[in-house]
């Protein structure tokens, strides 16, 4: 982010504002938008042009592992001491499937939940950012840096949208 | 109407807990007699110190050694004969040191002063236990013995030892399944747990 | 020669033979002490267990038995085979003598009477107090004596000779009246032997002898030889007359609930109406004239056809064999009773052929108690100013009318001599700690021509200051100055045996020599006297054979008093695993109960558990009721042997003194205590137990667990419908293959089922047969295991929840009892112990395993891998895993000297079970390597089996067509349990019991 | 959206909701004000927890003898406590997962409370199989680790499928559940006083959560797939626990409906819990704006569609034990209900098969004080189900002789009392630190705030 960059911070209380905003944001070629919500609004994420997420893939590649996972210890562990239990043969796969299939969810889970950390970039404590606290009860917010030059237009923008707080950011942190 | 719901789901709850109590307790009282607990370790009892006092000192060394060191060379067998037959290999009795000891004595030698008083009262010697395996393992000396099992694998070399100390064998199951899968002896549980 | 007792120097390796090896008891000291022995006795190896041979002590019969020792510990007694008594077999009261040689209630030291109660004196003191005591007493000295060694009996008499006074011998179950019936009869003031194994018939008019009566090991043994089913189909039939069905009486064919008291009467119009039939009865034969049938069903409270049929079956026999009422049967006409069964033995031809004189068994012949009760009055007197009593305990046994304790009090100076502190010791003045039978020197003669040495097997136990009562008698014999030829008792025993040794005409050379003999074998065999021809002689006196004189109220239930087959007449009561042992027929332990038919109990209003009031014109107590369908409706039983109030920890308050119900009346003849002789008023006292029993259910429902067939459908090779159902097995690559049905045991597993490694070509499948049609429910089994096993007793209230911890359960079911006709009677016994099953559903649920097959077959069980889910114990259906819930195996000292070195004891919160004794296979196998060859089929023998009175055991491998086991499984009669419900393919197989009677068909 | 039409509150799942801060202020002021009630229940549950010290120190001091199990009644009132705490644990994962997937739009104001009832259900049903073993010292040997004596657990064992299922169900729902509450406990922070002790608690775990658009992005994205994860989850880990049952050949145990049977069973009895710990809550802190009528009424719902399952897998054991024509399996279950046990089963069969009749009737369901009676009697009735199946299995199976009675001892009684102090406290510390009603998701089906109508119209037109 070069230093010539400055942020905006707006604060909504309607929702079809803050949808607004970020459309005729983008529609000017603000592309560094930040929008905060209090829950997960599918609008905004319209208005910003998400695709998939890749958390999934974390998701895929846990699973698998899991099954591999499972699968090499039950055998390994039973072959590593071959003792008969029951008149079963000594690799049970029927009986080893149970464990494979925890071993799958575990290893998915554990895997989803370190992506989706890295994917949200937190843990994040530390780092002042802009923020109201209002965001995580009933109001919305767009950031939006931009050229030193261009932060004019883009807070033109935001008023006409009658934000309940217009902020100006120096510094323009970034949300990443 | 609220009030009643509760009042009659308190009555039913109260019969039932009360129907679970009769049962437990059962026609007459039965009294809980009070069993040791007693914790099952899997270590092995032994010495903390290696250098503990025995009655007497006796050099393994001196009597195992090798000739050409000074030692007698005597084989572990001839004192330690029952490891050929029995699980046990046995602590030679007191007759059998004096065997050789009424006509070996290293003048003014104190350990063998004791070993003749020991004799002479007719009684044991109470050597220190060295050696033990925890008292769920059952390990026949004999048949390590007949498998051509050197004694030092386990007991170190005692014929280099002036006091015997417990050489750092950890004397665990995964130590003695090394061999046995090592010399493709049988791995089976009861062959050392019953 | 003292070398002897050398060799029983305790190895001294305390802290390892402590507490044999153990999971509890890891020892807390870090350095341990290696005791070694001075000389090293040759015979004895460390590690390796050293066998003597020497007689059991528990009772009259005498079995010669082997002790083994390690490490200076006896640990175990088992039969001597060579013994004719024994055979090789052990009663569980034999095994249990261990229990009474560590029994942490023996005596200390000698006590003395201080105040109330007793001072520990030293035995210099103590000597000289009995030696100035008898001293001053001189010819009012009187010894009361128990069952005595010949030698240690020569003793005492030369002693009691010297002082002038007078010896009496007592024993609460005696023989008297068959004695003296059988003197009466032909002559012979002895006890004649009873050979069940040559008979074909066995009619018994209530004699236990399965359990107490004479020499119940022997009995054993006959009893299942000549009843279990030969090859050939044939099958001795067993006929039981009586008012309770004892264990005896459950393994009957045919039970006759005959009125209580009526056995002469029955057996001399049997015998009448085998004289109409051409038998002869000598000089009885206007007598039984007298008796006809009808009359004898009358008194009998049978219908006559029944009685007739009888008649037809011992028309029939070859070799019939009719014994007498028993113990428990003793009324006030015994002697007539026995009388009559002799003479129906007579006039059947049983004598000579199934009724033996040359083998008598001299061991059980005990003075009566008529002698004794002179003894009290003359204590009462003051006529007895010292009296000394060894090896009875009369102030227990005794009714309480007999006023011992009472007497007792009245002697100047009373001596007992005792392991433990019991009724009788506690009231003497000076009480002498004895060595036990396993510590001391003695012999015994259980029939003519036979004699045993009784050996020590050890030092005594070093807990108590005993010593031998021979050496005590001849300590006390120099004391007085009488003149003995020993210093010692071993000396004085040697000198008797080497006056018998000559007197034989020395056979095995020198003395020396055939002493070495005798120590190493136990016994001896001199010539006999020769029995000549053995006739039916006139009755020198009268007898009464009606039925006999009953107190108490008419309208009574008629008491019968039995011993008990597992504390016989209480002596065996301080030890845990005969109080813990279920009863054989109740299936209760530790509490006493009272036998009452099920009808009777519901006319009153009383359900089982209920305490009951006991009310006989002598006395009262108090017990819970076991509602039996075995005893007659008029008729209640209770057991002897319990109710202690001074005999140990174990004993005291446990149960009731049944004695306390009986008069202290002696029968007229034979001058035996009577024990039917008493109607009693039963009363509910409103209160209720739980019992502590091990039994769920007596059914069977029909499930397939005991299997019988009749003995015409095996004749004729028809074994019904039990084709086996085509058992499978799982397949290596999934699903399942079926196995023939001729693949018996030893083609398991079938190839290409999933065993892994397990190449059943390369290893034994361990296995059993076990046969229903000789298992008798002795129990004998469960004790050895025990002793064998370091299986822990948990005590009643852990009984009560059902948490015992017996590694085999002796399960009874009753398929068939009546107590109204004469009919068949069809209890079916199952020794149930680890089937070591093929498909073990233990197994595979242990998440540890802890459980797991091994390579030979063996369900093995690894006890310090264990963490106690008890999932195994749930998921097996054969129920025969226990839990050790508390620390059970911390048993006061000098018990775990017991313990067997070889077996893990095991620590609380572990899963235990029988493992086919794999010790002994292990050992077995540890010796054949050594000595470079394989193991020999019947080498390997489980602690049951060679302990098995009845032989119904075999062990052995199953993948060996040839071994004995699989011989024996190929018997048509083989089946597995339950396996073709649940295919567990057990490595156990039963044999199907055999019966007369149809049987219903249960596909197994 | 000042006010409500009547026509709109029927289509709305909060109609007295009236503004998302609203949301915030109400759910928060729980977190603040402890009350006289809350601290009564917790000084009940602490005395709970120290019954279970006691009882539970004696045992291990003393031995397993001291509960009344025995030979043959190896399992009791232990492994029923085990099967009942891990099934109340299933409603919430249920509850929370499948609803999700399903869109279910009464799940917001209920969820939250549920997840934290199953991870404390399964924090108290883990308990259980160290409690009942006769050496749990040794526990740690189920776990597959590497070690001297080279041995591994069996794996053909179901309890050690057990130990997998319940950790990986414990790892999955406490995850599921912490990543869930991460916006709201941002909401808490925010509200909170900067530099508090709570405030920087809050900081803390919401791992600087601030609700923008990439976070809310990848944090729908990761709750979907969790919950899809989570779901089979679910069903496995009952089934699971009901192997441990089926796998065993004990008659009464041994049966192919036993999976899908514990499944409803647990729901049953999850849902049931749920409906428990909610009256008192909404009542105690007045939540009946969030937790309406309507939510009761759907959880009724769930309640009677799983107790009918159940009642119909009653049904069909008796059928099968019949239909078998093999005697110890008929015995099992004539004994059920007319043997030694023959109580339990009764109030088993009136409880849960009975008593949740009355949930076809509307007017029960729109009952609270109903709904909870008829719950707690739910509650007992599955845990004298578990009772049933584990005990009177056990003690009559193949062998009659073996047949014997097992009666729960003091110990085990204050050991299974002493756990319901033990989970309520974890329960009772949850609701005053974190947020017990989803904040975030309940706005999720609060209408949108739109600009007035006038604006909003100019709006659009341009």
């Amino acid at each position: 982010m070069s230093a010539a960059h400055q942020g905006v911070l707006a604060s909504f209380d309607y929702l079809d504002a803050t949808v607004d905003s970020i459309k005729s944001l983008r529609e000017k070629g603000f592309d560094e938008i930040t929008a905060f919500a209090p829950f997960p609004e599918h609008h905004i994420e319209e208005a910003l042009g998400y695709k998939n997420s890749p958390v999934r893939l974390f998701t895929l590649v846990g699973g698998l592992t899991g099954v591999a996972t499972g699968i090499a210890f039950t055998v390994f562990t039973a072959l590593d001491w071959p003792l008969v239990t029951g008149g079963k043969p000594i690799v049970s796969i029927p009986a080893f499937i149970v464990v494979t299939f925890e071993m799958a969810i575990l290893f998915g889970v554990l895997f989803t939940v370190v992506g989706v950390f890295w994917n949200m970039r937190v843990p994040d404590l530390k780092s002042d950012v802009v923020y109201d606290p209002e965001f995580s009860s009933g109001r919305f917010g767009v950031y939006v840096t931009a050229p030193a030059d261009r932060l004019a237009e883009a807070r033109e923008i935001l008023e006409s949208n009658s934000p309940s707080r217009l902020e100006d950011d120096a510094e323009a942190k970034s949300h990443g | 109407m609220k009030k009643q719901w509760f009042l009659a789901g308190a009555a039913c709850l109260a019969i039932l807990v009360s129907f679970a109590f009769v049962h437990a307790r059962g026609v007459d009282e039965t009294t809980v007699s009070a069993g040791e607990a007693e914790s099952v370790e899997m270590a092995v009892a032994l010495a903390d110190d290696p250098s503990f006092d025995d009655p007497i000192e006796f050099p393994h060394n001196v009597h195992a050694g090798a000739t050409d060191d000074g030692g007698y060379g005597i084989d572990c067998m001839y004192c330690h004969s029952s490891a050929e037959r029995s699980s046990s290999a046995g602590i030679p009795p007191v007759a059998s040191c004096m065997g050789c000891h009424s006509a070996v004595r290293a003048d003014g030698s104190e350990e063998i002063e004791r070993l003749t008083e020991f004799w002479d009262a007719r009684e044991p010697i109470p050597w220190n236990r060295v050696y033990k395996v925890a008292d769920h393992v059952q390990f026949p000396h004999m048949r390590h013995v007949s498998a051509g099992v050197d004694c030092a694998m386990c007991h170190g070399n005692v014929e280099e030892m002036g006091v015997i100390e417990q050489v750092q064998q950890p004397l665990t199951m995964g130590w003695c399944l090394d061999c046995h899968m090592e010399m493709s002896a049988s791995r089976d549980c009861t062959v050392c747990h019953y | 020669m003292s070398d002897g007792m050398k060799r029983r120097d305790f190895l001294k390796v305390l802290g390892v033979t402590g507490a044999g090896a153990g999971l509890v008891g890891c020892s807390t000291d870090n350095v341990e002490k290696l005791m070694p022995y001075v000389t090293a006795p040759e015979d004895i190896t460390p590690g390796v267990a050293t066998w003597y041979a020497s007689a059991c002590g528990e009772c009259p019969a005498g079995c010669g038995v082997w002790v083994k020792t390690q490490e200076g510990r006896a640990i175990k007694v088992e039969g001597n085979p060579n013994h004719p008594v024994s055979g090789g077999a052990l009663c569980a009261r034999g095994h249990s003598g261990l229990q009474a040689l560590y029994n942490p209630d023996r005596l200390e030291s000698p006590m003395r009477r201080n105040g109330d109660g007793h001072e520990a004196i030293s035995w210099e003191e103590a000597e000289e107090m009995l030696a100035s005591g008898l001293r001053d007493a001189g010819s009012g000295t009187a010894f009361l004596t128990g069952r005595t060694g010949p030698t240690l009996s020569v003793l005492m008499d030369e002693l009691v000779g010297e002082l002038g006074g007078r010896r009496v011998e007592y024993e609460a179950l005696s023989e008297a009246p068959l004695r003296e019936a059988s003197r009466i009869a032909f002559g012979r003031d002895e006890i004649p032997a009873f050979d069940l194994e040559s008979a074909d018939l066995i009619l018994s008019f209530g004699a236990d002898f399965l359990e107490t009566w004479l020499s119940p090991v022997e009995h054993n043994r006959g009893f299942a030889r000549s009843t279990g089913v030969q090859a050939d189909g044939s099958k001795a039939r067993f006929v039981f007359l009586g008012a309770r069905l004892s264990l005896t009486g459950m393994n009957a064919d045919d039970w006759y609930p005959v009125r209580p008291g009526s056995e002469g009467v029955v057996a001399l119009a049997l015998a009448g109406a085998l004289v109409d039939r051409g038998g002869d009865a000598g000089p009885y034969a206007s007598l039984v004239q007298e008796y006809d049938l009808s009359a004898a069903a009358e008194a009998a409270d049978v219908p006559v056809s029944s009685l007739e049929t009888l008649v037809d079956l011992l028309d029939e026999a070859e070799s019939p064999l009719i014994l007498g009422p028993g113990v428990a049967g003793q009324h006030r006409n015994a002697t007539a009773a026995n009388l009559a069964a002799l003479v129906l033995n007579a006039v059947s031809g049983a004598v000579g052929t199934t009724l033996h004189f040359d083998r008598a068994m001299t061991g059980a012949a005990s003075s009566s108690y008529g002698d004794l009760a002179t003894l009290i009055s003359d204590m009462e007197g003051g006529a007895v100013s010292a009296l000394v009593v060894r090896g009875t305990n009369p102030a227990f046994s005794l009714p309480s009318g007999s006023g011992f304790r009472e007497a007792m009090e009245n002697v100047g100076f009373s001596v007992a001599l005792a392991t433990q502190m019991d009724e009788t010791a506690v009231l003497a003045d000076l009480v002498l700690p004895e060595g036990h039978y396993l510590e001391s020197w003695g012999d015994s003669n259980p029939r003519p021509g036979v004699w045993a040495v009784q050996q020590p097997v050890m030092q005594p136990v070093p807990h108590f200051d005993s010593r031998g009562t021979g050496d005590i008698l001849l300590s006390l014999a120099r004391n007085l100055g009488v003149e003995t030829d020993a210093e010692t008792f071993h000396d004085y025993l040697r000198n008797r045996w080497s006056d018998r040794h000559s007197e034989a005409g020395q056979p095995g050379g020198g003395f020396e020599a055939f002493w070495r003999q005798v120590l190493r074998e136990g016994l001896a065999q001199f010539p006999a006297d020769a029995v000549g021809e053995v006739e039916l002689q006139s009755p020198d006196r009268a007898l009464s054979f009606d039925l006999p004189e009953m107190d108490g109220e008419d309208d009574g239930l008629n008491l019968i008093v039995y011993p008990s087959s597992r504390l016989g007449d209480g002596r065996g009561a301080n030890r845990p695993w005969l109080q813990e042992l279920p009863d054989p027929v109740s299936k209760i332990a530790w509490h006493s109960w009272v036998e009452v038919h099920p009808d009777t109990a519901a006319e009153m209003g009383i359900r089982k558990g209920d305490i009951v009031r006991l009310e006989t014109p002598h006395g009262e107590v108090q017990a819970p009721v076991w509602t039996y369908g075995g005893v007659r409706r008029d008729t209640v039983a209770i057991a002897m042997g319990s109710g202690h109030e001074n005999y140990g920890r174990y004993a005291d308050g446990k149960g009731v003194n049944a004695m306390r119900l009986l008069p202290a009346v002696e029968e007229a003849v034979s001058g035996a205590l009577v024990h039917l002789v008493t109607r009693v008023q039963i009363e509910p006292t409103g209160r209720h137990r739980r019992l502590a029993t091990i039994e769920g259910s007596d059914q069977t429902r029909d499930r397939a667990i005991v299997p019988a067939v009749q003995v015409d459908d095996l004749r004729a090779g028809d074994l019904g419908d039990h084709e086996p159902r085509p058992r499978t097995e799982l397949r290596g690559g999934g699903g399942f293959i079926p196995v023939p049905s001729d693949a018996e045991p030893e083609s398991f597993p079938h190839e290409g089922s999933r065993y892994g490694d397990y190449d059943p070509a390369e290893n034994r499948r361990w296995a059993m047969a076990i046969d229903l049609d000789k298992c008798t429910g002795c129990s004998a089994c469960i004790t050895a295991c025990q002793s064998e096993n370091n299986v822990a007793n948990v005590g009643e209230d852990q009984l009560l929840m059902g948490r015992d911890l017996h590694w085999i359960r002796m399960e009874r079911y009753v398929e068939t009892l009546d107590a109204e006709e004469p009919g068949p009677v069809d209890i079916r016994f199952l020794p149930m112990i680890c089937q070591h099953c093929g498909n073990a559903p233990c197994e595979p649920v242990c998440p540890v395993y802890a459980a797991y097959h091994t390579p030979d077959g063996l369900n093995g069980q690894i006890y310090n891998r264990c963490v106690g889910t008890r999932y195994c114990a749930n998921n097996c259906p054969y129920k025969v895993r226990v839990f050790n819930w508390f620390g059970f195996s911390d048993v006061p000292e000098p018990l775990n000297w017991q313990y067997n070195p070889d077996v893990t004891v095991r620590a609380e919160g572990v899963m235990e079970k029988c493992s086919f004794c794999v010790q002994r296979i292990r050992t077995v196998e540890n010796r054949a390597s050594t000595e470079g060859r394989d193991v020999r089929d019947g080498e390997v023998v489980p602690a049951c089996q060679q302990s098995c009175p009845a032989e119904a055991i075999v062990f052995g491998d199953a993948r060996d067509p040839e071994s004995r086991l699989s011989q024996v499984s190929r018997d048509g009669r083989t089946y597995r349990v339950m396996d073709h419900l649940i295919n567990t393919q057990p490595a156990v197989n039963y044999l199907r019991k055999v019966t007369f009677h149809p049987v219903t068909d249960i596909h197994v | 959206m000042a006010t409500v039409s009547e026509k709109d509150r029927a289509t709305q799942t909060h109609p007295d909701v009236r503004n998302y801060g609203e949301v915030n202020t109400d759910i928060l002021q729980m977190l603040s004000r402890p009350g006289k009630w809350w601290w009564v229940l917790f000084g009940l549950s602490v005395a709970g927890i120290g019954v279970l010290a006691v009882s539970w120190g004696l045992q291990l001091i003393q031995g397993i003898g001291l509960s009344g199990l025995n030979s043959p009644v190896g399992w009791g009132a232990y492994i029923t406590t085990f099967v009942f705490w891990v099934g109340i644990a299933h409603s919430g994962t249920l509850i929370s997962a499948i609803l999700f997937l399903f869109r279910a739009k009464w799940r917001q104001s209920i969820y939250r409370a549920a997840e934290a009832m199953t991870v404390f259900a399964v924090m108290t049903a883990g308990l259980f199989p160290l409690i009942h073993l006769g050496r749990a010292w040794h526990a740690y040997w189920l776990f597959p680790y590497p070690n001297q004596r080279l041995l591994w657990p069996n794996f053909r064992s179901p309890l050690v499928w057990d130990v997998f299922a319940v950790s990986t169900y414990f790892t999955v729902s406490s995850l599921f559940f912490l990543l869930g509450l991460i916006p709201d406990i941002a909401a808490a922070r925010d509200q909170s006083k900067k530099g508090s002790l709570r405030n920087r608690f809050y900081t803390l775990l919401s791992f600087g959560w601030r609700g923008t658009d990439r976070q809310w992005h990848h944090f729908g994205k990761a709750y979907l797939l969790l919950a899809a994860l989570a779901t089979p989850l679910v069903l496995s880990v009952h089934s699971v626990v009901s192997w441990d049952f089926a796998m065993a050949i004990v008659p009464g145990w041994h049966a192919t409906i036993f999976a899908p049977y514990f499944v409803a069973g647990a729901i049953f009895s999850g849902v049931a819990m749920v409906i428990t710990i909610l009256v008192p809550l909404r009542k105690i802190f007045g939540l009946e704006k969030y937790l309406t009528v309507r939510h009761f009424d759907a959880m009724a719902k769930l309640c009677l569609v799983t107790g009918l399952i159940v009642f119909y897998a009653y049904l069909t054991e008796f059928f099968m034990a019949w239909f078998s024509g093999e005697d110890p399996e008929r015995h099992v279950f004539w004994n059920r209900v007319f043997g030694d046990y023959w109580w339990a089963t009764w109030i088993m069969l009136t409880c849960n098969g009975l008593v949740p009749i009355m949930l076809w009737f509307k007017r029960v369901r729109h009952s609270i004080a109903a709904l909870f009676t008829i719950t707690l009697f739910i509650n007992i009735g599955m845990w004298f189900e578990r009772y049933v199946i584990i005990v009177t299995s056990l003690s009559r199976e193949y062998i009659p002789f073996a047949w014997a009675v097992y009666r729960p001892s003091v110990i085990e009684m204050g050991i299974v009392f002493g756990t319901f102090g033990w989970f309520f406290f974890w329960f009772l510390l949850f609701i005053r630190l974190l947020p017990p009603v989803a904040i975030a998701e309940i706005k999720e089906v609060l209408p949108p705030p739109m600009r007035p109508k006038s604006k909003k119209t100019k709006e659009v037109a341009s």
